[in-house]
């Protein structure tokens, strides 16, 4: 077959430096980015040592796959903004710890499509960069391992609006007006989202992390929280490199609820330009003034 | 904007073990979802679970307690962790306290017999709501 | 064994703002009048709630399910200060986090989607409740 | 409602709202009972059901309708262009002051 033909084997030294994944690929057959997410899956399966759980099989036979998703960290490839094998992921208690959109990335890259099922030479070519991408990237990321001092806990200011409080840190922050926040230390910033997102949210139950060793700009997106109500995109208030990703609030994504500034951080990014992204970031001060006029003209919390 | 406008907390027993409960329930909601810009629910069991946010509240704002039999415990509850109620609803008064007594049931239960204390309670609720935003806030100093 | 044994306490939250304290309400209610009724019965938060000895001297030490709607742990947390004994907390999110998506209405009424979980959830209280009866 | 900015640029200034690809819309209408900022207006009985009828009620940098889109439909412009381009008129009207 023609499709065999073209995806063949990138160079071989690429296979020593890649890591091996459980891929978990949505394999979806009505969109094009459904059947390139199939095939970058295969050509994983073909430069690593990783196995393939088919999403098809895993929904009726649970068992089958369960070692292989615990023993290898877990590659997650979605085709469109549906997202089905992230929320089959999230169904069966998997922990996510890559993970990639088809259609996000060819966004991302300027690349348009095609409307057929049919995989061009512009899609192989798409499905090649993604699949190198994915192999290199644990590498990197071990490499360059560092750590931000964050304190445990910090002094708040509140605002309060009849039953709800609303808690805003007074020093040490910068925020950007999309109710994210970002406390730099060094060369490092550990970003999250303010008590108004926590608030409006309500009840958080699923995060879908950032790709950790990817770089971000300012204002991009740094992965979503959701509740029964709404998807929260994490707006980044800084650019620079995703070094980490909160583990514990993909397991227990209540602590986001629990205080949105200590426990339920989301991400640490390496800095590369904070003193041009600072220009469009805001200090405690004009934070709290914006915070405040949210709460009066837009409180859905309530009720 | 609306900062100064009063707001006021209606904290209903919503008990698990009688008629009074479920009526309380439906009847409280029912009245919240209709005057969402000037009442807010208040959650009963927080006030031993939650934060500041419930157990503050009655001490500031006028509260009113809308409990399914004589034994009064959002009422109670209320008095006991928050502050002072501005004024209570006792079901078993206005349904009758055998009606009020019997068992509880599931929303899918719900005939029009029902609906009709429903409504007459939450007649009594929207009038405890006039009443006190006719009279100035008491707690205000 | 053929003597009675006190039954089991299936106590929700019943929470007010939410459509999970509805969920919950509602879970115990067809565990205890449905499924269990000779295993199990409700028990009034709010009396719970009140402290008063009478409650604390109904539910000292006596077998207890807690199902709560959100990460509050109202019933757990309200349970445990009057002296239950706790044998299971639940909390109506964690079933939720299956059902990613799902529209359960709201916290005066469910949708059908609503009633698929809260019944999910009565069942695996029930399977609990028959297991814990068995126990005795 | 006060004057609305974003960043000290005046919101009208900033073209930042959902692009709908009527082609690939089915009238879910996902987005429309999503957002609580009235950017949309529904047209029942139009061939276009609803339209983008407040972009500028639409909050900077938010896609959070587009992700309620299964079809993908909606589209936003590119967040570092938006960026790029806030930071431009902010500097412009440093000159000016």
């Amino acid at each position: 077959m023609k499709r065999l033909l073209i995806l063949k084997p990138l160079e071989r030294k690429l296979k020593k430096m890649s890591e091996s994944y459980a891929i978990l690929p949505c394999n979806g057959l009505d969109k094009c980015a459904g059947c390139i997410s199939r095939e970058v899956a295969v050509l994983l399966l073909e430069n690593s040592e990783s196995e393939i759980i088919c999403p098809v099989l895993y929904r009726i036979a649970d068992a089958r796959y369960s070692k292989i998703a615990q023993e290898k960290p877990l590659l997650v490839i979605d085709g469109c903004a549906t997202r089905c094998a992230s929320k089959l992921a999230a169904e069966k208690g998997l922990k996510v710890v890559q993970k990639i959109n088809v259609t996000e990335a060819a966004k991302n890259q300027n690349i348009t499509l095609s409307s057929t099922l049919k995989i061009g030479d512009k899609e192989t070519q798409f499905i090649q960069s993604i699949a190198k991408e994915l192999l290199k990237e644990p590498e990197q990321a071990k490499n360059k391992k560092q750590e931000i001092i964050f304190p445990e806990h910090f002094d708040y200011t509140t605002y309060k609006k009849d039953k709800f409080i609303f808690k805003v840190p007074k020093q040490g922050f910068y925020f950007n007006e999309n109710d994210c926040w970002a406390y730099v230390s060094g060369n490092i910033a550990r970003v999250g989202v303010t008590d108004f997102v926590q608030q409006n949210l309500s009840d958080i139950m699923f995060f879908t992390p950032p790709t950790v060793g990817s770089d971000i700009e300012q204002f991009g997106e740094l992965g979503t929280v959701e509740s029964g109500k709404a998807v929260f995109e994490v707006v980044s208030p800084v650019s620079g490199k995703i070094i980490a990703v909160n583990d514990d609030i993909s397991a227990t994504p209540e602590l986001i609820n629990k205080n949105p500034y200590e426990n339920g951080w989301i991400a640490d990014i390496e800095l590369t330009d904070f003193e041009n992204d600072k220009e469009l970031l805001l200090d405690f001060d004009e934070y709290f003034t914006i915070l405040k006029r949210k709460v009066d003209e837009f409180h859905v919390g309530k009720n | 904007m609306a900062d100064d406008k009063l707001t006021i907390g209606i904290v209903s027993c919503s008990g698990e073990n009688c008629l009074g409960g479920t009526i309380s329930r439906l009847a409280t909601r029912k009245v919240l979802e209709e005057k969402e810009n000037e009442t807010v629910t208040i959650c009963l069991p927080l006030y031993l679970a939650g934060g500041e946010e419930e157990r503050n509240f009655a001490k500031e704002y006028p509260t009113i307690a809308v409990d399914g039999c004589s034994k009064c415990c959002a009422k109670r509850a209320t008095e006991k962790y928050s502050g002072k109620i501005s004024t209570s609803i006792d079901l078993s008064k206005i349904i009758g306290k055998k009606t009020a007594t019997s068992e509880s049931l599931s929303t899918k239960m719900i005939n029009d017999s029902h609906k009709e204390m429903i409504e007459s309670v939450a007649n009594e609720i929207r009038k405890k709501i006039d009443e006190i935003l006719k009279i100035p806030n008491p707690n205000s100093n | 064994m053929s003597f009675m044994s006190e039954k089991i306490k299936v106590i929700p939250c019943s929470g007010m703002g939410k459509v999970y304290g509805l969920i919950g309400r509602e879970s115990v209610l067809k565990v205890v009048k449905e499924l269990c009724p000779e295993q199990a019965e409700t028990m009034c938060l709010a009396y719970i709630v009140t402290g008063d000895d009478e409650v604390k001297k109904q539910i000292h030490n006596k077998k207890c399910i807690t199902l709560d709607g959100c990460p509050a742990m109202c019933s757990a947390k309200s349970v445990e200060l009057a002296g239950g004994n706790i044998v299971e907390k639940r909390r109506v999110l964690d079933t939720f986090k299956k059902h990613k998506g799902a529209k359960p209405g709201t916290a005066t009424e469910l949708t059908e989607e609503g009633w698929h979980i809260s019944d999910e959830i009565a069942g695996d209280i029930a399977n609990t409740v028959r297991v814990l009866s068995r126990e005795d | 409602m006060s004057e609305s900015t974003f960043m000290g640029v005046k919101r009208e200034k900033i073209d930042w709202s959902p692009r709908i690809d009527y082609a690939k819309c089915n009238y879910c209408m996902e987005c429309v009972k999503f957002c609580p900022h009235n950017v949309f207006e529904v047209h029942e009985n139009e061939e276009k059901k609803f339209i983008v009828k407040n972009p500028n009620n639409c909050v900077v940098f938010c896609r959070a309708c587009g992700k309620t889109c299964g079809l993908d439909a909606i589209s936003f412009p590119k967040k570092n262009e938006t960026t790029a381009y806030i930071k431009t008129i902010r500097k412009e009207a440093e000159k000016n002051e």
